[in-house]
């Protein structure tokens, strides 16, 4: 059982301590059942903190953003960041620290684990619970769970109320951290790449329509993009909303940028966009849904990262953020990797 | 009314696909011209940008063809290709791409007849799906 | 002028209006967007307002300005697209979008008349959903200086009193609409208006003022410049385009050319919504940003929306709609940075 | 400013045949950037070049296409042209309409609609095109050479008599290979030893050789003109400078094996000295059959030797070299027996292969040159040769000829008779291949001086009775079967590839072919070339080949190394990748696949060594941030490739 | 003239002229509109030119609205548009449209001093308000031009230059020294404190890089101009030209329509957003 004054006393300790430049925390959002993030620099702020259900966002993001600021300003870092991280999120700080984005002593990783839960997904709330102002969510070791709303608690299944991506997820445990809270549970609700195995399973033309029916939708506002800890590039290949361009950049270098796609919304320019982008994240992807969450047109983009999930894991036997010494899935090979489709 | 010709890039590794497909012109094999060869250094660099992009711009089909495992001129290229090619045909066929509108094939500088098969084969099953609409640029 | 017309003929209406695009809200999924009418149908009742704003009706997301073709030896031609001349009719536009209308119409037709928005404004009629109750918590209408009511930027205004709407004719090209068939309309009685002021009112109610007096607030804006404040408002901003893009009043753009075939040349000259908060948009191609950082942008939104913008027309670019509120990924709030603004010593 | 010439070739009828030369000329006119574009029937000739040269002059030209047959063989042609005009070689680009195109379509029309988007791609690919110059670097003016053998050791004489220093690796204690072994050599019957040893005292002596017996090769790395070797140096426990050859360890050893200079014809100690005329002239303590020393178990040896040249404590040394290029020689062994049962080989001590035929024959062999029976050293009255045995048999062993044997086999049947006045010899064989100077005479002098009897036709087996071996075979030509009772039988034994090839062929990243022989970069021009620039291959290592042959390819493959070795400094290619340090943000990802090592990671920064860059682009694809590309072959090409492929 | 704001007439290219080589290249251009009429500008203003398939840039006109035939553009090889434009040749077609933005206020000046302070391409804009005021000499006091480059090589407009000294004075310099340079070395704020002796009745005109702008300016105010007496033109990014698409603004300025040209003294009291 995670206590969130435990997370506070050892959040005080930190900052009193000077252990830490600033913490990256959760606070209580404005409307429901919903979280923010923070950055809490003075210990006695640590009291907003909070540890529930809502706490969705994959803090990580902030700490590339911490980094490209030192990058720009060529700023040495003093202290770590610390970090409030659920299991998924510590994978992702893995692959960032396995591609070397990110050193592990600047960051101080507060891992907490979800335990038999996750975090809630709040459409689903909001369809299941319409006026009931969900207040908390209680996680029992069964797969049911309550709901405290003023008209008291409600037990529903897990499914129901759970993030797509905690109801398959494979380990609720944190990894690489510095303190962690809350004991390590092994709990399946169902299997790891159930929410693709429907669509895996239409015909060629119905996956067609399906894709091409979201993606089309797309107003590339590149939330997906900017919320990923994973999309640290400096500059996009495609369609950059950020130019890597100093005053040392030539002329010629800034007039030959390929343009693979356009600035025009067209169907096919933001699939090509998704796809290149599912393929960038290829076995870096960790499946903390945050893509598919902050997308205004409901995109599933997390099916299609999912996809390439399931193909690493199964044709090559990868899974990433669980090792950040070895190679990153396409920049290494097996001798004996698949290669029956080639003729 | 004339018959559809499908239009069709094929990204050959210099050393062995190409090379093989020159065999087959030396051997006087024919096969049809809708393929256009694009040489590159090694199939492993070839980026799934370039096989999107060639759709984009309206391929039909796209195939990539490198040395046979092991005989590599760059000793493991083709091996990197391999898992991207994978990965790329995966998603493709997710989305509801055709598959068959992409390929990968080992083609060795030995191998022109298989080269001159390979194309027939390819440009026939392409003629068979009709055009490629679905990643054309503008729409 | 004001007239009624039932709920239950109002099927009949789009039926008499189908050789026009109909635009009404439906469901998509978990949200509402603008789609096109299937005939018979009426306003759902349980619409409350699109996730897209309608600003796309005047301003679309890609909208191909030129089309320029190479002749022979070296001649161009260069073609303006301006296919628009059908009639579009939306229905269901919430007021605090029909606000935002007036803004764009002060930003495209005034100075430097455009030629694009003007023909997409002056072919659309936009027809009013005034809000019996607010769609959203972070409704803010009243905050603004308007209310679930106005009828600012619309041509028609529908008020919904139960059994049937309250018809407002706000211009000439709303009237002649529906001036055809008067026998679908009636008269408005009294009961008609005592039922809508008593609407009016618990409307209004129902919705937060977050600053009492805005302009009062805004005004501390000249002084609040340097302040750490936007440090901390935007901290937790993702550099996304979530905001401006469903904004309804934000407007800022890009145009580009986009190359279809290189001989003969063939260019269509492109505009596309562009966003204050991405870094790319203020970048200098020396690499030099004149806002390079995401307080910066921030703040430029904040002040383009209270400050600037009422200095120059003396309005608030900012409608209260609360869609940047509601979707914003890291939950930042534009209302409570209002506040926050407020309550600046 | 880009002002691009577009030239085509007919290539006779070859191109023009096919493709409508005109309208390829007219629709490139008016391609963005080209401003000059015509015709002519040879390109690649002489007039043709002029061509190409003038215009580039006279229409100030600063990029060319030329559209003709395959860039394998008139790029560099043409790119010498260009230079020759003033450009940089890299502002010429080559579209292949004719393998790719003309020879391969039979359309008209259609032909000259795909040849005109190879121009247009051509045009994409040189736009992008930047002035590159080749990238130097130095040479170490030291060969290697693998194999110690005759064909190594010639090799090695060549490039030390030249000037340049050379390291030769034997696995075995001493040089000689296979050669040292034999009696007399075809079709001169010359002894050879006698002509071996001389080179084998030479290579021992020579100031720029530097001889590393009983070594392997541990680990090759680096690139042509900078090799890194590692050689491992096995203990041979005896310190050749203190060793006096006095043969007294011998005496005591109480230790005997089969001896495999003589094929196990004769034993040897477990210390022993392969044979005398072995070259270093020293002992050898063979560790695997001395019954141990640690702790010693025997020590006679050391006991006796007065000049306590042995040492017990002799570890195995790793020597570390820089080459400048190598060469491999390890040249063949005989096909495994236990392949060859049905013959009765090893199970009939009088079925012997032809090495083991040399050593009966040869003076300093077990029998002083007489032709005895391993059995009962008595004469062989009746002798069978059987050639191919294992060899050109896809099903069962090996498909190749291994071309030597028919010679040798002669030769063996010729020095039988010699030996033996009264006896008659057999041959089996499938054809007789005697091509070679002299040796299709030789061949008859031993059917009509020697009256040996070829039998045309394949022996099904071999099989003892009553004391004699019973060959049963099949003479194709009266079409009957036979059956001779003979006191000893002769197999002509297939060549292979030596043990440690493979093994090597993996430290050198090369490849092997189907047999298991090293495979040359090309079978005709490029016979002693690997596909790894620097190098070499000869001798029997490549295929089977008789001693004329391994010499003229050791003194080939030596030249070879020469024409590294005697540069100063090296040059290659420069479209090598580069890395735009603004968007690499230190992944490491494009370090993990650089198959040459080429790429490393500094202060976060991918950075490319230019010289083992191969340029072969998996970085590019690899790297999610086009941070790294290769110079003239960038994305921007590429797309806009793409993009006049599809007629764009 | 089209009513369309966003159209790109037709205009021809009529001139090339080489000015610095290099990887930061700068060419001259003039150009002449293919229907003949051309529009009338002020100095100070800019015009919008597209290269078609490579998009549109803001350049300053640098020919004075005296000489009527002919529009004359500076361009530093930069980015897409102006690499493409470096690539054009005599007759090719591109797309212009304007005149936008305000222009220096001449009217003002009249019995000034007039000292023109440019550094690099800085000069193009200088170049139309000062071959203004030259016709209308008799309008203004003295006139000064102070101007420096990198190098000797960076040096734009170099002809003109040397004729421009038969009719006002002009100070070169460069930055570091070169044989054969007998003028100023040093940069361009320094250079300005040696020449400048008299704030009084002057007004100071400064174009170029920013950095140089922000020193000159300090430079200007301890030799005691008032911020009133300072004008300098600003650089931002621009798409429409025509105060809409929101990436010029400073404050609520957008530079495209209220801009370039600004007094130090309307700048200050803007963010410094530029």
């Amino acid at each position: 059982m995670v206590h969130i004054e435990d997370i506070k006393k050892e959040a005080k300790r930190l900052l009193k301590e000077k252990k830490i430049k600033y913490l990256i925390g959760y606070k209580r959002g404005t409307n429901g059942l919903t979280a923010l993030p923070t950055f809490i620099k003075e210990p006695e702020d640590t009291d907003e903190l909070i540890w529930e259900a809502s706490c969705i966002q994959n803090l990580s993001r902030y700490l590339v953003e911490e980094k490209k600021e030192q990058l720009k300003n060529k700023a040495e870092n003093t202290l770590p960041v610390g970090i409030i991280a659920k299991a998924c999120d510590t994978r992702s700080i893995a692959v960032l620290l396995q591609e070397k984005f990110l050193e592990r002593k600047d960051i101080y990783i507060i891992g907490v684990s979800c335990e038999y839960g996750g975090v809630i997904d709040q459409k689903k709330i909001k369809k299941k619970f319409r006026g009931k102002k969900p207040e908390k969510v209680i996680f029992d070791k069964t797969n049911n769970l309550l709901i405290g709303t003023k008209f008291g608690n409600i037990k529903v299944p897990a499914e129901e109320i759970l993030a797509e991506r905690c109801i398959e997820c494979k380990s609720t445990f944190p990894l690489l951290c510095d303190d962690v809270f809350g004991e390590n549970v092994k709990r399946k609700i169902s299997e790891h790449f159930n929410s693709i195995k429907e669509i895996e399973e239409l015909p060629a033309e119905s996956r067609w329509e399906f894709w091409h029916g979201h993606l089309e939708k797309c107003i590339r506002c590149f939330a997906c993009r900017s919320v990923c800890p994973m999309c640290f590039c400096t500059e996009c290949v495609v369609d950059p909303i950020e130019l890597a361009v100093t005053n040392e950049s030539t002329a010629r270098e800034k007039a030959e940028k390929v343009k693979w796609i356009e600035r025009s919304t067209t169907a096919t320019d933001n699939i090509i966009f998704q796809l290149v982008r599912t393929l960038h994240l290829a076995g870096r992807c960790i499946d903390c849904g945050e893509c598919e969450r902050v997308c205004p047109v409901d995109i599933p983009i997390r099916l299609l990262n999912k996809k390439m999930e399931k193909t690493a894991l199964e044709k090559f036997g990868y899974e990433s953020g669980f090792d950040i010494n070895m190679p990153s899935l396409i920049s290494n090979f097996k001798d004996e990797d698949p290669q029956d489709f080639i003729r | 009314m004339e018959q559809y010709e499908p239009r069709i890039i094929a990204f050959l590794c210099k050393w062995c696909s190409s090379a093989g497909s020159d065999l087959a012109g030396v051997s006087r094999m024919k096969y049809p011209p809708n393929i256009i060869p694009i040489t590159v250094m090694c199939s492993g660099s070839v980026s799934p940008l370039y096989v999107l992009s060639a759709f984009r711009n309206g391929a039909d089909g796209v195939l990539i063809s490198g040395c046979h495992p092991g005989d590599c001129h760059y000793i493991k290229g083709n091996f990197y290709a391999r898992r991207k090619i994978l990965l790329l045909t995966e998603l493709l066929n997710y989305i509801g791409m055709d598959e068959k509108r992409f390929k990968m094939s080992w083609v060795s500088a030995a191998e022109g007849a298989k080269f001159t098969e390979l194309a027939k084969d390819f440009v026939e099953e392409i003629r068979f799906l009709g055009p490629q609409n679905k990643l054309i640029r503008g729409n | 002028m004001e007239v009624v017309i039932q709920r239950d003929s109002f099927p009949q209406l789009l039926e008499k209006l189908n050789r026009y695009n109909i635009w009404l809200p439906r469901k998509n999924g978990d949200y509402w967007e603008f789609k096109l009418s299937r005939g018979k149908e009426s306003l759902d009742k349980k619409y409350t307002n699109t996730k897209l704003s309608p600003k796309k009706f005047v301003l679309p997301q890609t909208e191909t300005l030129f089309q320029i073709t190479e002749g022979e030896n070296g001649k161009f031609n260069i073609d303006e697209k301006q296919k628009k001349d059908s009639l579009d009719i939306v229905f269901g536009i919430r007021p605090c979008d029909g606000v935002a209308l007036s803004h764009l119409d002060k930003v495209f037709l005034n100075s430097f008349k455009d030629p694009y928005y003007s023909k997409k404004r002056d072919n659309t009629v936009f027809i009013g959903l005034a809000c019996e109750t607010p769609p959203f918590e972070n409704c803010s209408c009243t905050t603004m200086g308007e209310s679930p009511f106005s009828t600012k930027g619309l041509d028609i205004l529908l008020k919904d009193i139960g059994d049937r709407y309250i018809v407002e004719y706000i211009t000439d090209k709303g009237k002649k609409l529906f001036s055809g068939f008067p026998n679908l309309f009636g008269k408005i009685t009294t009961k008609d208006k005592e039922s809508l002021e008593k609407i009016k009112k618990e409307s209004n109610k129902k919705i937060k003022k977050r600053v009492e007096d805005l302009s009062e607030t805004t005004k501390k804006l000249d002084i609040m410049f340097d302040s750490d404040l936007w440090f901390h408002e935007s901290q937790s901003c993702i550099n996304c385009g979530i905001c401006t893009y469903l904004c309804p009043s934000c407007h800022c753009f890009d145009i580009n050319d986009e190359q279809l075939s290189k001989k003969p040349l063939n260019v269509k000259r492109v505009r596309t919504w562009d966003n204050c908060q991405f870094p790319i948009f203020t970048m200098h191609s020396s690499g030099h940003n004149p806002r390079p950082d995401k307080q910066s942008r921030y703040r430029r939104r904040i002040y383009h929306k209270f400050s600037y913008f009422y200095k120059t027309e003396g309005e608030h670019l900012c409608t209260g709609c609360g869609r940047c509120s509601n979707y914003c990924p890291a939950g930042i709030n534009i209302f409570e940075t209002l506040q926050k603004v407020a309550e600046y010593e | 400013m880009k002002r691009i010439g577009f030239f085509i070739c007919h290539c006779g009828i070859n191109i023009a045949g096919i493709v409508d030369i005109k309208k390829v000329v007219d629709e490139m006119k008016g391609y963005p950037g080209v401003v000059y574009s015509r015709d002519y029937v040879y390109m690649c000739s002489d007039p043709g070049q002029s061509l190409i040269t003038d215009a580039i002059k006279e229409e100030k030209l600063d990029k060319v296409v030329i559209s003709c047959c395959s860039p394998t063989l008139h790029e560099s042609t043409f790119r010498n042209a260009v230079k020759s005009a003033g450009l940089n070689q890299f502002h010429c680009e080559i579209a292949n309409i004719r393998e790719q195109c003309s020879w391969v379509h039979t359309n008209r029309e259609r032909a000259t609609d795909k040849a005109i988007k190879l121009s247009k791609s051509a045009v994409e690919r040189v736009r992008g095109n930047d002035s590159l110059e080749p990238i130097g670097f130095p040479v170490t003016k030291k060969a290697l050479v693998v194999g110690g053998g005759i064909t190594g050791i010639q090799a090695s004489l060549d490039l030390a008599n030249s000037g340049y220093k050379v390291i030769l690796v034997e696995k075995d204690p001493s040089i000689g290979g296979h050669m040292i072994q034999l009696s007399e050599t075809f079709p001169t019957l010359d002894c050879s030893q006698c002509i071996l040893t001389p080179k084998m005292v030479e290579v021992s002596k020579h100031p720029n050789i530097d001889l590393l017996t009983y070594s392997e090769i541990e680990e090759v790395s680096g690139y042509i003109g900078n090799f890194k070797v590692k050689v491992k140096k096995k203990p041979t426990y005896v310190d050749p400078d203190k060793c006096n050859m006095c043969d007294e360890c011998t005496k005591v050893c109480p230790v005997l094996v089969p001896n495999e200079f003589d094929l196990s014809l004769t034993g040897r100690r477990a210390i022993y000295i392969p044979s005398p005329q072995a070259i270093p002239a020293t002992y050898t303590l063979d560790i695997n059959s001395c019954p141990g020393f640690v702790p010693i178990a025997c020590g006679k040896c050391a006991d006796v030797c007065e000049v306590n040249a042995i040492d017990f404590d002799m570890k195995p040394e790793i020597l570390e070299f820089e080459v400048g290029s190598i060469i491999a020689a390890t040249g063949y062994e005989l096909y495994d027996k236990k392949e060859m049962t049905s013959f009765g080989y090893g199970k009939y001590p009088d079925v012997i292969d032809s090495l083991q035929f040399e050593r009966l024959c040869s003076a300093s062999g077990p029998t002083g040159g007489k032709i005895l029976r391993p059995s009962d050293h008595k004469e062989p009255k009746e002798i069978v040769f059987i050639q191919c045995a294992g060899s050109r048999d896809p099903e069962l062993h090996c498909a190749y000829c291994s071309k030597i044997c028919c010679m040798y086999t002669a030769k063996h049947a010729m020095l039988y008779k010699h030996n033996v006045h009264d006896g008659q010899a057999y041959i089996f064989y499938i054809d007789i291949r005697s091509g070679g100077k002299g040796y299709e005479e030789f061949v008859q002098r031993t059917i009509e001086e020697d009256n040996t009897l070829y039998l045309r036709g394949k022996v099904s087996k071999v099989y003892e009775e009553r004391g004699k071996l019973k060959v049963w075979g099949v003479d194709t030509l009266i079409g009957k079967t036979i059956e001779i009772n003979a006191d000893m039988v002769v197999l002509a034994m297939a060549t292979r590839p030596s043990a440690g090839a493979a093994e090597l062929a993996k430290k050198l990243k090369v490849s092997l072919d189907k047999d298991g022989f090293f495979a040359e970069a090309h079978p005709k021009l490029k016979p002693v070339e690997s596909i790894t620039s620097g190098l070499f291959f000869a001798g029997s290592a490549l295929s089977p080949k008789d001693i004329p042959e391994c010499v003229a390819q050791a003194s080939g493959a030596a030249a070879k190394s020469i024409t590294i070795l005697s540069q100063d400094k090296l040059y290659h290619s420069p479209t090598v990748a580069k890395v735009n340090t603004r968007l690499c943000t230190g992944c490491n990802m494009c370090v993990d696949v650089c198959p040459y090592e080429a790429l490393s990671l500094e202060d976060n920064k991918a950075k490319v060594n230019e010289i083992l860059c191969e340029g072969c682009g998996t970085c590019y694809a690899t790297c999610l941030r086009a941070a790294i590309e290769i110079k003239n072959h960038t994305p921007l090409q590429v797309h806009n490739i793409i993009n006049a492929s599809l007629g764009g | 003239m089209n009513e369309n704001p966003y159209f790109p007439n037709l205009a021809l290219i009529t001139s090339i002229r080489d000015e610095v080589g290099g990887d930061r290249a700068i060419k001259t251009f003039q150009t002449r509109f293919v229907n003949g009429n051309n529009f009338t500008f002020k100095s100070g203003q800019c015009a919008m030119l597209s290269v078609f398939g490579k998009g549109e840039a803001m350049i300053s006109i640098s020919n004075s609205p005296f000489t009527k035939d002919f529009l004359q553009f500076s361009i530093l090889k930069s980015g897409r548009v102006t690499s493409a434009l470096h690539n054009m040749e005599n007759g090719s077609i591109i797309g212009v449209r304007g005149p936008y933005g305000n222009s220096f206020p001449m009217e003002k000046w009249k019995g000034r001093n007039l000292i023109f302070i440019g550094g690099g391409i800085g000069l193009a804009p200088l170049w139309s308000v000062l071959k203004t005021a030259l016709v209308n000499k008799k309008d203004y006091g003295d006139l000064m031009l102070i101007y420096g480059a990198r190098t000797s090589k960076d040096i734009v407009f170099k002809d003109e230059l040397y004729d421009l000294r038969s009719e006002m004075t002009v100070h070169l310099s460069i930055d570091k020294d070169e044989s054969g340079w007998n003028e100023f070395v040093g940069f361009v704020p320094e250079n300005v404190k040696s020449k400048v002796s008299w704030p009084q009745n002057s007004i100071a005109i400064i174009c170029g890089p920013p950095i140089m702008i922000k020193f000159v300016i300090s430079t200007l105010a301890e030799l005691g101009f008032e911020d009133e007496q300072i004008y300098t033109t600003v650089e931002n990014k621009m798409k429409c030209g025509i105060g809409k698409c929101g990436r010029c603004s400073i404050g609520e300025h957008y530079v495209c329509t209220e801009g370039p040209v600004y007094s130090w003294a309307e700048l200050k009291k803007l963010p410094q957003e530029y």
